[in-house]
């Protein structure tokens, strides 16, 4: 069971209005992994993880998600079932304080009462999110901000988590400091993770298994290890 | 699923193309029949849609009516009257627009004006722009008639002199009242008669101790009726729109503010005043250009009768609006049997030389169109009933001082 | 699928102004008013269009203008006995200048707070009209009657709306060819991006508001001598400036034509309906307009680009639902 | 003398304000400028006087009626037409609520005719005075109920979880689309309880004035200036700029005669815009 | 000869100091490379530099003239453009038209439209979005708007030109093609001052390099001594990017 796909998806095709951006993608989560999605600018990760989140409805193709089929269901539905986006650019709620902001991220959670408990763990985990708590969101550094997106997509405790370009617009020791404590998360919580990253070494160094996508479609995948010493990928990624 | 969605959709859009061609069909009429064709632009939207309402019900009223009795006799030949209406918004643009509708488009032979003074203003140049007689059954602002219009003629005495009698009314009572308050709404609706009233009572000797204009969408009158207070004054006069007037009013009450006699704009004498008032529209007084008690003869109704016929009809009490829509009807009923010709020119001469009595009043208009001899009537709401006060009746007794707020 | 070529437009806009220049000759009293309203309401939707469709900043009461230029040709005419040409000019010109001077302080503000400003302007205005003599207060003033009949009168305010209209048009066709146009856009679209641009909006800005000061001022001149009566009440109204709204965002905001076309829908659907309902118009029109709404969100110019059908409407209530 | 201008001021501005508050909910958290605000005031207004007059009932218990009827027009309002064009910017939506305007006022019209209504409930007109200032009873409860309203809303929006998924929709709607927010029922919600607090304003204001089908219109430029004067959004700031309002309106009739009330509010209104654009609390709710 | 020097640089937004006490000079033909984390103000500085907020305190010069009290439109025709870190373009135009706004407003000269066009066209080819100048911004990819800021920005023939993270969100090819592209403009003698989170670019083109902390200058110098600067380890680069730095070097190395 603990090996089971958490996440499938068949033959996708998704896009903007007529536009299609994604052709016949085929992907696979399984538990407890983390997912590297790589690629370069438009090459359709945002896109795909929207449709993944259910904000973008696919053209053609199917997706499953705990064996049951999400391709129609509204983004409501699948943070209940356990998925969450930490989309790109944070898009926290500045206007609300750092704990409103993690307070909704449990929006769909029925068992409120449980509540505390995961804003204690959120803390613990960001020792700095803690400190200020009370303050407005809009009011934390680009770091601090980070934590808030990543604590507020937790709170949903969810089975699958979508990351959307974690070191956008970070200094390089923010984005180490981030990573380890979502090293902790991984290790801690049982779930898996869809990193979608710009920077290519560190989305490889950081996932099991990797999907390459070029102008919406997937051209390699396989294991992190191996990708990283795939002569194509060092020289047009890595610029080695 | 989703394809029934779109199935509905598409039957949408057919249906409403549909409903766009068949809308922009013109209407064909049948003109098999002598028939005299009258056009009225009234308001049945806008600010002034009750008041235009009534009008246009005394309108149908008397077409019906007329045809009911064979129609109108022209030249020897009987002539069923067909209306036609159109909703003007209470805008002087639309009510343009339609006017010329009515005469070019429609090709009526008669105009009968719209509701208020300002809108008349602008209809009236159209009417008088392709020669056509227009009779303006309740729009008497002064300045309407002041610009040598040949074919416009008022149903009404001017506005200037629509509450005149109030104040030749208030000097009589005992204890003699000295001062008064006028508070009047910044629109041509309303400006003349206050001023008028304001202007007959300083030539009677009563001193002003407060004037103040409000604008359009006042809703607070608690400021004017602060300083009234500290004045008190023996009469308070006030001019505005239905609602004004009841909020005026009620914070009167509520600021505890009297006098010894209260005056309005035509609202005491508004059907609705009773119902929305009750016991706190009684003692207030207004002018109306008809009553039931008024002790007019004419062809075809006595006022006694008019209401009679009216009550048989709705089941209540005949409205000065409907009266004047229906005296109107009947004016132009007699000015054309009388000329024996639907010319506008002859049309006009008769009104011209016209001295009618008729159940609403007399008719005699001089060369602007005015009509000297119509004199407003006097209303006070007492127990319940807009009482006839002015002219004197029998029985009816102007009730003086008015007792104060808290004493009622 | 309904697709029209180049030419055939072209053919179609020719023959329509030659049926409006002829018109006069060939239909009733009624419909020359009719479209003379129209032109009224295309000039309008024009003039908003020219600082809230190129330059971006949605002047509401854009109707304080319109009742400015009619009170300058009302007073002018009947207390200075001004000729209806002088006091017209004056009437545009002066509304021009008073959108400059007013226009400093206020296109400082951005958004609703311009939207509020100009809104709270023509309120202003009111205000002050009915409290000046000279303007005859809530009396309103009557102004002479245009010599020489009904036809002559039907002529010449027909064509001089219409040539106003052509005026309007022709002025917004240069500005949109011009630097200024590129100016405009450019501050519409982003303000502290075009200033690095080496824009400096506020002239920029001062003279799209004066532009569309003038027409709307020399509109309601118009208007006044036409309808021979004002009242503050109806010079200064919120309804038709949202009116004017509504006609440039049918047409398509920030085009040449657009308005236009909005302006001849809006009020040739709200006569029509007027006519035939005299009970349900209000219902009906609001039934129409929120149709239109939902169907055509980016104006009837943008749908004649594109191209006419249903895939293509449901495409555009597709983009905008939640 | 000053007392009872001061008193006058606030009772009217307690009305303004909470009129103005369900307007920029609407405003500030969808962007959308709600035309037929005015009207729906009036609703509320009209299922007063039925409910008054058909079962007897006293204005004041009619609250409760105006309220729930109002949230239920609002949230089909909302559902099914303006959820259809929400995301097409704010002139778009301003128009369709201008249509909507026009639809809500015909059916008014048909529905009660152009009549004048009214309710006058024996206590009308009844006022008690407190150190030579006279308070009109009515407008007491008026301003006491407007009040509250506004509280409990401003309770409700910030302490409540609702309330803040309501807040954070308008602050971003993407992402509360992720964290499992419906934005539609959010909409709708929001659409409901402005309308809502419209209803009940139109129940208490039917005891001021009496009313038409075409009243609403009349509301438009109050709804406005309170909105934006507020800022945005903002209760509190609402609240304020509702008595400051009131304030004004009623220093101005003293000072300068009602004639040049509308005078005075413009002008003030006017600089204040120019030198405070953001309102008096707008910063507070975008923080 | 410099170019633009700032003295005391402050800027408070309420009670937050966003710069403090800068001090910097650029000189003429150089690259200078601006970089510091997030909410160190970089942006804020730009800002400063062409008028967008106004100065609190501290003197800056152009070409020895005072900016201070200059408004945007003032120093941008003194010949200092700017391509935006958010993309600005103007979105219901085309890309030839976003470009002529700036030919025809950002130079001191007057020009017609035709003569506006031909110069356009040139930037165009020269960014490599000549084939796409009549695509409309929304159909145009991240990179493409990158470059179109850029367009926008040379058109105003500047002699100081600001780029703000414009490598944000590119991949290391088109990073490549954008660095190139950058040392060709300053071949042809214009001086830049570039704000940027991708090290490699920022590393790879600078001369020089001042370091922003929290609105203070806490380092300036060659992109050799930044980094191996301990402070800048510290508040910034952090030991991840030593340790790969150090492993691309050798891997070049053994190459």
């Amino acid at each position: 069971m603990d090996t089971s796909s958490l996440l499938r998806i068949q033959n996708l095709h998704a896009g903007y209005g007529d536009v299609p951006v994604l052709w016949d993608i085929f992907l696979k989560v399984d538990r407890r992994k983390i997912i590297g999605l790589l690629g370069g600018n438009g090459a359709g990760k945002t896109t795909l993880l929207n449709v993944i989140s259910g904000i973008i409805s696919p053209m053609k193709g199917r997706v499953h998600f705990l064996e049951e089929d999400i391709t129609f269901s509204n983004p409501t539905r699948r943070v209940q079932m356990g998925i969450t986006q930490i989309p790109e650019g944070r898009l926290l709620f500045y206007g609300l304080t750092v704990k409103q902001n993690l307070r909704l991220g449990a929006f769909t959670r029925k068992d409120k009462a449980s509540l505390e408990k995961g804003l204690d763990a959120i803390f613990q985990l960001f020792p700095r999110l803690a400190e200020r708590k009370d303050q407005l969101a809009g009011t934390l550094s680009g770091g601090e901000q980070q934590m808030c997106a990543i604590g507020r997509g937790l709170m949903s405790r969810p089975k699958l988590l979508l990351i959307d370009e974690l070191s956008w617009g970070l200094a390089p020791l923010v984005v180490d400091h981030i990573m380890v404590a979502l090293k902790k998360v991984y290790e801690e919580m049982e779930l898996s993770m869809i990193l979608v990253e710009q920077d290519v070494q560190l989305g490889l160094e950081f996932s099991h298994r990797a999907y390459v996508l070029e102008t919406g479609r997937i051209v390699k995948e396989g294991r992190s290890e191996d990708i990283i010493k795939d002569p194509d990928i060092r020289k047009s990624y890595l610029g080695i | 699923m989703k394809k029934r969605k779109s199935f509905f959709w598409t039957r949408g859009t057919i249906i409403f193309s549909c409903c766009l061609i068949l809308i922009s069909f013109p209407t064909f009429v049948n003109s098999q029949e002598a028939k005299v064709r009258i056009g009225a632009a009234v308001s049945m939207t806008g600010r002034l849609a009750k008041e235009g309402s009534l009008v246009k019900k005394g309108y149908e009223t008397w077409t019906e009516w007329v045809n009911g009795r064979g129609g109108i006799n022209v030249g020897g030949k009987l002539h069923k009257v067909e209306m036609i209406y159109y909703d003007d918004k209470a805008d002087a643009t639309t009510s343009a627009k339609l006017t010329e509708k009515l005469i070019t488009e429609d090709k009526v032979n008669l105009i009968l004006g719209p509701y208020s003074s300002g809108i008349a203003a602008a209809t009236s140049a159209i009417g008088e722009k392709y020669g056509y007689v227009t009779i303006a059954p309740v729009a008497n602002g002064d300045f309407v008639y002041e610009r040598g219009f040949k074919y416009l003629f008022s149903v009404l005495s001017m506005a200037t002199q629509d509450l005149v009698p109030v104040a030749e009314l208030a000097v009589k009572q005992i204890p003699k009242p000295k001062t008064f308050a006028a508070v009047v709404l910044d629109h041509v609706f309303t400006l003349p008669a206050i001023d008028g009233v304001k202007k007959k009572s300083l030539e009677s000797g009563l001193q002003e101790v407060y004037y103040g204009k409000f604008p359009v969408n006042t809703s607070d009158f608690s400021g004017i009726l602060t300083t009234i207070k500290g004045k008190d004054p023996d009469l308070l006069y006030f001019g505005g729109f239905f609602p004004d007037a009841v909020s005026f009013y009620r914070q009167a009450k509520e600021l505890n503010v009297n006098a010894k006699l209260y005056t309005t704009t035509g609202t005491a004498g508004h059907p609705d005043w009773l119902s929305v008032m009750k016991k706190d529209g009684e003692y207030v007084l207004a002018q109306v250009p008809w009553h039931q008690d008024m002790p007019y003869k004419g062809p075809f109704f006595t006022s006694a009768s008019f209401n009679d016929f009216w009550k048989k009809k709705y089941g209540e009490e005949a409205d000065y609006f409907s009266a004047c829509g229906f005296v109107s009807g009947i004016l132009m009923q007699l000015a054309i049997e009388k000329a024996g010709s639907l010319d506008q020119t002859k049309i006009r001469d008769v009104l011209r030389a016209i001295d009618v009595e008729t159940f609403f009043g007399k008719f005699k208009f001089d060369e602007k169109g005015k009509n000297i001899a119509h004199r407003m009537g006097i209303i006070q709401v007492q127990s319940g009933k807009q009482v006839l006060i002015d002219p004197p009746q029998p029985g009816a007794k102007i009730l003086y001082p008015a007792p104060s707020w808290k004493e009622r | 699928m309904v697709k029209v070529s180049r030419k055939g437009w072209l053919l179609i806009g020719g023959g329509f102004c030659l049926f409006l220049l002829l018109a006069p000759f060939l239909l009733r009293g009624y419909w020359i008013r009719l479209l003379t309203n129209m032109f009224m309401f295309g000039i309008l939707a024009e003039s908003v269009n020219i600082i809230a469709g190129y330059c971006g900043y949605l002047a509401l009461g854009n109707m304080l203008f319109f009742g400015l230029g009619a009170y300058i040709v009302a007073v002018l005419m009947t207390k200075f006995a001004f000729s209806f040409a002088l006091a017209l000019i004056i009437a545009g010109l002066g509304a021009s200048l008073f959108s400059a001077i007013v226009g400093l302080p206020i296109l400082r503000l951005k958004g609703q707070y311009f939207i509020m400003a100009t809104m709270a302007l023509m309120e202003l205005l009111r205000a002050i009209t009915n409290n000046i003599p000279i303007t005859g207060g809530g009396q309103g003033i009557t102004l002479p009657i245009f010599p020489g009949g009904a036809a002559a009168a039907n002529f010449f305010f027909y064509y001089f709306m219409f040539g106003l209209m052509v005026f309007a048009i022709l002025c917004t066709f240069y500005i949109s060819k011009s630097r200024l146009g590129y100016a405009f856009r450019a501050i519409r679209f982003d303000e502290d991006a075009a200033s690095v641009m080496g824009i400096n909006p506020t002239p920029y800005k001062t003279i799209a508001w004066a532009i569309s000061a003038f027409f709307t001022g020399l509109t309601g001149g118009t208007y006044a001598y036409w309808m021979s009566y004002i009242d503050p009440g109806e010079a200064y109204q919120i309804m038709p400036s949202i009116k004017m709204y509504l006609m440039m965002v049918l047409g398509g905001r920030g085009t040449v034509l657009g308005p236009i076309t909005g302006a001849f829908f809006i009020e040739f659907i709200s006569e029509l309906v007027w006519g035939k309902f005299l009970e349900l118009h209000f219902l009906i029109l609001g039934l129409i307009l929120v149709l239109v709404v939902i169907f055509t969100p980016k104006g009837f110019m943008d749908l004649l680009r594109r191209g006419l059908s249903f895939s293509k409407l449901m495409a555009g209530v597709k983009e905008n639902r939640v | 003398m000053l007392g009872q201008v001061l008193v006058n001021g606030l009772l009217q501005g307690g009305f303004y304000a909470c009129i103005g508050v369900s307007f920029s909910i609407v405003f500030g958290i969808m962007k959308i400028i709600n035309l037929a605000q005015g009207t729906q005031v009036i609703l509320g207004a009209y299922i007063t006087y039925a409910a008054s007059h058909l079962l007897g009932l006293d204005p004041f218990f009619t609250l409760p009626l105006s309220i729930i009827g109002l949230f239920i027009l609002g949230y089909m309002i909302q559902k099914y037409l303006i959820n259809l064009v929400a995301k097409g910017g704010l002139i778009i939506t301003s128009l369709l609520t201008f249509g909507l305007n026009l639809i809500l006022i015909n059916i008014a019209l048909l529905i009660w005719k152009a009549d004048f209504r009214g309710t006058n409930p024996w206590y009308m007109g009844m006022s008690f005075e407190v150190a030579g200032v006279t308070i009109p009873y009515v407008r007491l409860l008026i301003f006491v109920i407007a009040i509250l309203f506004t509280i409990v809303l401003e309770l409700f929006f910030r302490k409540t979880e609702t309330g803040n998924s309501i807040r954070a929709t308008a602050l971003n709607p993407k992402a509360a689309q992720l964290m499992g927010i419906d934005i539609g029922k959010t909409y709708c919600l929001t659409f409901a309880i402005s309308s809502a607090l419209g209803g009940a304003m139109g129940t208490l204001f039917i005891l001021a004035k009496p009313i038409s089908p075409f009243t609403g219109g009349d509301f438009l430029i109050i709804l406005f200036s309170v909105a934006i004067l507020g800022g945005l959004g903002s209760i509190p700031g609402a609240l304020l700029a509702g008595i400051v309002l009131g304030m004004v309106e009623s220093f101005s009739t003293m000072f300068f005669g009602i004639a040049f009330q509308n005078v005075v509010l413009n002008l003030v209104f006017i600089l204040i815009l120019i030198f405070l654009p953001t309102g008096f609390m707008g910063k507070r709710f975008y923080g | 000869m410099l170019i633009l020097e700032g003295h005391g640089l402050t800027k408070n937004f309420g009670g937050l100091t966003a710069v403090h006490k800068v001090d910097f000079e650029i000189q003429e033909g150089e690259i200078f490379g601006l970089i510091g984390p997030n909410g160190a103000g970089k942006t804020t500085l730009l800002n400063l530099i062409n008028g967008i907020f106004p100065i609190t305190q501290g003197e800056m010069f152009f070409l020895g003239q005072r900016l201070n009290g200059l408004k945007p439109h003032q120093i941008t025709r003194l010949g200092i453009g700017r391509a935006f870190q958010i993309v600005r373009a103007f979105e219901g135009m085309t890309v030839k038209e976003n470009v002529l706004v700036g030919s025809l407003f950002g130079t001191k000269k007057r020009k017609d439209i035709g003569t506006g066009m031909k110069e356009t066209e040139k930037i165009l080819d020269f960014v490599g979005l000549g084939p796409k100048k009549d695509y409309m911004i929304p159909e145009i990819t991240i990179a493409d708007r990158k470059r179109l800021e850029l367009a926008r920005a040379l058109v105003m023939d500047p002699k100081l030109l600001l780029l703000d993270e414009v490598m944000a969100g590119l991949n290391t090819r088109e990073v490549e093609d954008l660095m190139e592209m950058i040392f060709k403009v300053n071949r042809q003698g214009v001086t830049i001052l570039v704000i940027e989170h991708v090290m490699k670019a920022v590393m790879g083109i600078s001369h020089r390099i001042m370091v922003l902390h929290y609105g203070r200058k806490i380092a300036l110098g060659s992109p050799k001594e930044i980094a191996e600067n301990e402070e800048v380890i510290k508040c910034y680069l952090g030991e991840r990017f030593v340790r790969k730095e150090a492993e691309r070097k050798g891997h070049s190395r053994a190459k």
